[in-house]
């Protein structure tokens, strides 16, 4: 036995307001529920999400979600603003690329893209991860994990790498 | 979606009353209102080596019948700066929130292995009807 | 004085009733009686171009007419280990207080810059009459 | 067992009512029924010539006449990573749990050296009768 009344299933397309004991038909994404059908259930008061606020669907809630901010301090952009049915997006400014916080990343920093000075760029940074730094550009020789420019190198502290990447007897007044 | 907490709901210090029933793996909102709702989620490591997380992260969240996404309702999200050897980090959650009856409310969590499950007054989930 | 966090009072999950109303950043207190107040502020960094930051606080303060000080009622204090790379820290307060008609309760933070306010979920402030 | 708390319970923000009454370090609940209780302590360090601290914990406990063995009700354990200088770490903890008339609550902790008793609003105790 049932102690409490249990209520009939809702048709399709509609749903249970508690309130008003009935089934009723949806407000459409972007719009909330004011004021609940009446028996013939199609008569639901809807209003519009008002700014800041969305339902990306269609809902009998009486309220709409508020919308995210990107973190502005954290050098995050606006993709899309928050619209009536959608969040705010967020990405990255020129330059930067996503730190994800975990695999989620529905929290990120935007890290500087790293500048590959004297190297080849095996990939661009993009949003999602920083520049691939590939070996050093003609004319740069590598001297302790860094690319230096030939020009800046002399017979003298022109080592074997050097002269391998700049060709005999290294940058200045040669040839 | 992120993984959800399973509770013990009887036994031990665990109990439900006045309808607000446990049923799979949510509270399930008998009556319409303000509720306090809270939970504490002890983590615990180490971390796989392996693993790029280095944060963990709480999420108490509202399911409806008539709407297809979960609400977030609170969230705990806290980095971790213990990688390596082993560590212990609570995060506790609690707020008043309007309710509606049917509502489900759900814990969800970063990563599932790192919950320490051990002791029940370690990792807790409840709410009130104010 | 220590910079007075902003709140929303309306949108999303945000509301006030039985006239615990939301006014120029404080909650003010309609009736006296003994109140649960609480509040979670989630702190993130670290900021480029920032002097590191070493900790961070948070401090439910009440202001009343009849007394110029603010009075502080609870107050979290966490330092910060995590070396560089980003990092986040929730601090959650909560308990009851004796408060007066007319009372106003605020959150005070270290920083409000170190302020994670992205998402309603993370950092949120109330109060219920026992 | 752990270390015990002692607490202020009149003067300041400190107060109790209904019965609710402190006596030898702990709460003593005048009713039987379904409490709320929370407690946050402030933990700092180091202290010179001191061993290095390797986790806090924070533990409310129930003792019952009747029942030889503490109860330990909710616990917040919380390792530290903070390498060499000061260090602050509150937790806080709060859960309903149900009550015989008599019980009495109490906060342990792992070193009470560590805690920081030196204002009332960053280290409190408390429960209400839901």
């Amino acid at each position: 036995l049932r102690r409490h009344a249990t209520r009939p299933p809702c048709p399709a397309g509609t749903n249970w307001i508690e309130e008003a004991r009935q089934c009723c038909a949806p407000c459409p994404a972007g719009t909330f529920l004011v004021r609940h059908c009446s028996s013939h259930g199609n008569d639901s008061v809807c209003d519009p999400c008002p700014t800041g606020t969305f339902r990306t669907q269609p809902n009998t809630f009486r309220k709409c979600q508020a919308c995210y901010e990107c973190d502005r301090q954290a050098f995050q952009s606006v993709l899309s603003n928050c619209s009536a049915t959608s969040n705010i997006a967020c990405g990255c400014e020129p330059g930067r690329f996503r730190d994800c916080l975990d695999e989620r990343c529905s929290d990120f920093s935007c890290r500087q893209c790293q500048p590959c000075t004297g190297r080849l760029i095996q990939r661009p940074c993009s949003e999602v991860q920083d520049t691939l730094c590939g070996s050093c550009k003609p004319d740069f020789y590598a001297e302790g994990g860094e690319c230096q420019p030939c020009h800046a190198s002399t017979p003298e502290t022109c080592g074997k790498e050097c002269q391998r990447a700049c060709g005999g007897g290294g940058g200045r007044g040669s040839g | 979606h992120l993984p959800i907490l399973q509770w013990e709901d009887k036994r031990g210090l665990a109990f439900t009353k006045n309808n607000l029933n446990y049923s799979s793996n949510a509270l399930v909102i008998p009556v319409s209102g303000d509720y306090y709702v809270y939970a504490q989620v002890t983590f615990r490591g180490p971390l796989e080596s392996y693993s790029k997380t280095n944060s963990v992260t709480e999420i108490i969240t509202k399911v409806t019948d008539s709407y297809p996404e979960p609400t977030q309702l609170l969230t705990g999200t806290k980095t971790l700066s213990e990688k390596g050897n082993s560590w212990f980090q609570p995060i506790y959650l609690g707020a008043v929130v309007s309710l509606e009856v049917g509502d489900k409310l759900m814990v969800n969590v970063s990563d599932i292995k790192l919950v320490d499950y051990t002791k029940e007054h370690k990792t807790f989930f409840g709410a009130f009807l104010l």
